[in-house]
């Protein structure tokens, strides 16, 4: 347990303070969000009608794309490998990454994330389901990503073979958060898309740590 | 029994050098028939003449499926038994998928645009869930090629596979389950168990003969790698000794 | 001038022929676009309103994500510094390479855009002047995402640091395009955005070849 | 004469040590009787009570702009004269320059609550610009951040910030053809020179506060940069006798 607490605590440290932190997700979050309006045009009515779909999208997308270093940082200092000789499984440290990721990215992007909705027309209101649709479904992202970058590792084509071999893995929490968040603020019922969320997101976290194993004993082979 | 004798690649090769051409020909020739009667069909009093475009477009929809069902449980016997020969199915198999599943998007869109009167309408579960099975194969195609050691890039590949064999049923259910949430959109079903026998009858004998053909494809590429792999290792030795 | 030929012959080669060449660009393309209508909903109407901008917005991500590895992997096998001793300035090695990629990335992506664009909702015509926009932004998207590329390499942060610090550079481009677009779509005159666009896209021509020489010299030292 | 006297570490070192707390006190003082003022004045006829936002908006506006200027400017001088106390200085202005652009963005969006009826509208060239600011800071600071070897760092972020430096008319009069393409949605000019001199006295006076302000502020942080590099190489000294 105290290996645990203590991988936890320095996979947290080496993703929150290392090269920008969560600077980098945030920004790129926020810069990719940006290029929405410019694109589509200044027009209220029209961005708020997709307001919540492209902040889920964008951060979909951030969460994934800053995920390459998780376990490529570890695999070229070799720190994998002496993680994989120690006491834990390489199915408990893939998951403890994951969660690490998760609360040290993940949470300041769903933090960013109503901000980027309301800024892009969506009421409050949304803002606030547009926040919970991405704190659980960064648990998914995080542990799906996470299963791209773990099978990614040997590749080394970074981020793009990562968001291309995770984002038809994707399909269904983008889909359910997406639904939640337009159905509350079309004034449908939105608790079905954020309850399927979540078991999703529960189904990751049950199921992805093995596939990371996996795919981690394959790169280390 | 089957399956364990395949598994022996010498045999798989023999078994494989007459089933091939059988299967092609066995194919064409139901293609072929089916698609005669299809022509044969009267035009449909909704769809007009379009409806013949769905005896290419459902079949190859049918087979997209299936190849994926193939590649996963090709991986999954890669990666339990740690057979070579089931790699280099899988290997094999993706490719096929892919095109089956690009003939599916490109019919479909065709067969959509003078009923929808649009090349693409979102509002289909059917279509959504084809592309979303596209970019699976894309990407387990992708990591493949991305991947230098072919061993492991035998192994990576397969847990994705796996992966995405479990994720499609989700998939599925949630790509329904958002058509039913935007319900009344312009949605248009293909033909079903209640399509009238003169349709029915050329849409499965083109069903069989595209499985027929989809298998005779998969065995030949399974060959070539076969002989790739072959190749390969003689290659090895000779530098070796 | 044979040592230029040889080195774009190269270019081009690695770029197409490697680890799945332009079908990493043109998956994750198709993957991004395909988010929007699963989050925003299949409304038509709604899709094409905004059916121009999420394919330009798509293609910029696509583009730059795609350059990761432009440099890094020249670096990473020292080639960099073979390249760097040989008759060619490194002005000129980084054009080259940034020519390279947009005509073996840029130009099928440029060929897909049209597809997504109409997939989307854009009618035939626009769809085309999207794939026009696409083959000339993409110059400024590759020049300018090589200039990111090319000042990442020391920090090896991969993608997502890429696409930081070279989104708010693109925002000039991204609304010149974008705009030529959503004007074409609604029947204003657009040749305004498409000759701006063009011009930004030369001026990256002649300016970056500098900063990401100065950028990779920085990186060998 | 100022710039090549401060060039050398002592000297900005020894001036640095007195000029801090005079800007910072001027600047204090400005900022004070400029609100001060401001809060004084009548509301304005249209905007009512929410004019007085203007005075710490507009001027953080302002500033923001001047700090990015400042970076490409020392960025220059450190690119070209490669002189260490310009990199300080360009290292030590980025988050600086970030807090006032989000200070100005949050007010921003405050004073377009109640104007607009929403928090943040795109069709305000000026915020918009504002925002692309920020980018280019956050964007600054992370490439920053991400390498290891503080050289390398320095020299590749000094590339960026004048790349910035070039683009940034650019994306000014983008953000502004744009806005134009999509007038009369609701565009809200925040004053200019033909303000009443009852709002432009204390929007002045707190510009004026602001810059002294960031004067202190980026001298404090460049020294404090100086004494962090001193005691790096002191300590490497130490190590290495």
């Amino acid at each position: 347990m105290t290996a645990l607490v203590a991988l936890f605590r320095r996979e947290l440290a080496l993703t929150w303070g290392r090269g920008g932190g969560p600077l980098l997700a945030v920004g790129f979050f926020v810069a990719a969000a940006l290029m929405f309006p410019l694109a589509i045009g200044a027009a209220p009515q029209r961005l708020q009608a997709v307001a919540g779909g492209v902040t889920w999208v964008a951060l979909a997308l951030a969460s994934l794309l800053s995920l390459e270093p998780l376990f490529e940082r570890d695999f070229d200092t070799g720190a994998l490998e002496i993680l994989s000789l120690g006491p834990l499984s390489l199915e408990v440290i893939a998951a403890a990454k994951c969660a690490a990721q998760w609360l040290a990215t993940g949470a300041p992007l769903a933090l960013a994330a109503p901000v980027v909705a309301v800024s892009l027309g969506a009421t409050v209101a949304t803002g606030a389901l547009v926040g919970l649709a991405a704190t659980i479904g960064g648990i998914a992202f995080a542990f799906l990503g996470g299963t791209g970058a773990a099978l990614a590792l040997a590749g080394r084509r970074g981020g793009v073979l990562i968001a291309l071999i995770v984002l038809p893995l994707l399909t269904p929490p983008v889909i359910f958060g997406g639904a939640a968040i337009a159905n509350f603020a079309a004034g449908l019922p939105w608790a079905g898309g954020m309850i399927l969320l979540s078991a999703y997101a529960l189904a990751t976290v049950a199921l992805t740590p093995f596939a990371m194993a996996g795919a981690c004993r394959n790169a280390l082979s | 029994m089957m399956i364990s004798t395949l598994a022996n690649p010498h045999k798989f090769m023999a078994f494989s050098r007459w089933a091939t051409p059988v299967l092609g020909i066995l194919g064409a020739a139901l293609i072929g028939g089916g698609l005669w009667l299809g022509l044969a069909a009267p035009p449909d009093y909704q769809q007009g003449e379009t409806v013949r475009i769905m005896f290419v477009h459902v079949p190859a929809a049918w087979v997209s499926m299936l190849a994926y069902a193939c590649l996963g449980g090709a991986s999954f016997v890669s990666l339990v038994f740690r057979h070579a020969l089931a790699d280099a199915a899988a290997k094999a198999v993706a490719p096929i998928g892919a095109t089956f599943t690009g003939m599916a998007l490109v019919t479909g869109s065709l067969w959509g645009r003078p009923m929808w009167g649009a090349w693409w309408v979102w509002g289909d579960a059917r279509l959504v869930s084809v592309l979303v099975l596209l970019l699976l194969f894309l990407g387990y195609m992708a990591l493949r090629a991305s991947i230098d050691d072919e061993a492991k890039a035998a192994r990576a590949a397969e847990i994705l596979a796996l992966a995405g064999l479990i994720n499609l049923p989700v998939v599925k259910f949630s790509v329904n389950w958002w058509n039913t949430l935007h319900q009344g959109e312009s949605i248009m079903r293909t033909g079903g168990p209640t399509l009238a026998p003169v349709y029915l009858t050329p849409l499965l004998l083109v069903g069989a003969g595209y499985s027929l053909s989809f298998g005779a494809l998969w065995l030949m590429r399974t060959r070539g790698e076969v002989w790739r792999r072959r190749a390969a290792s003689l290659t090895l030795q000779a530098a070796l000794t």
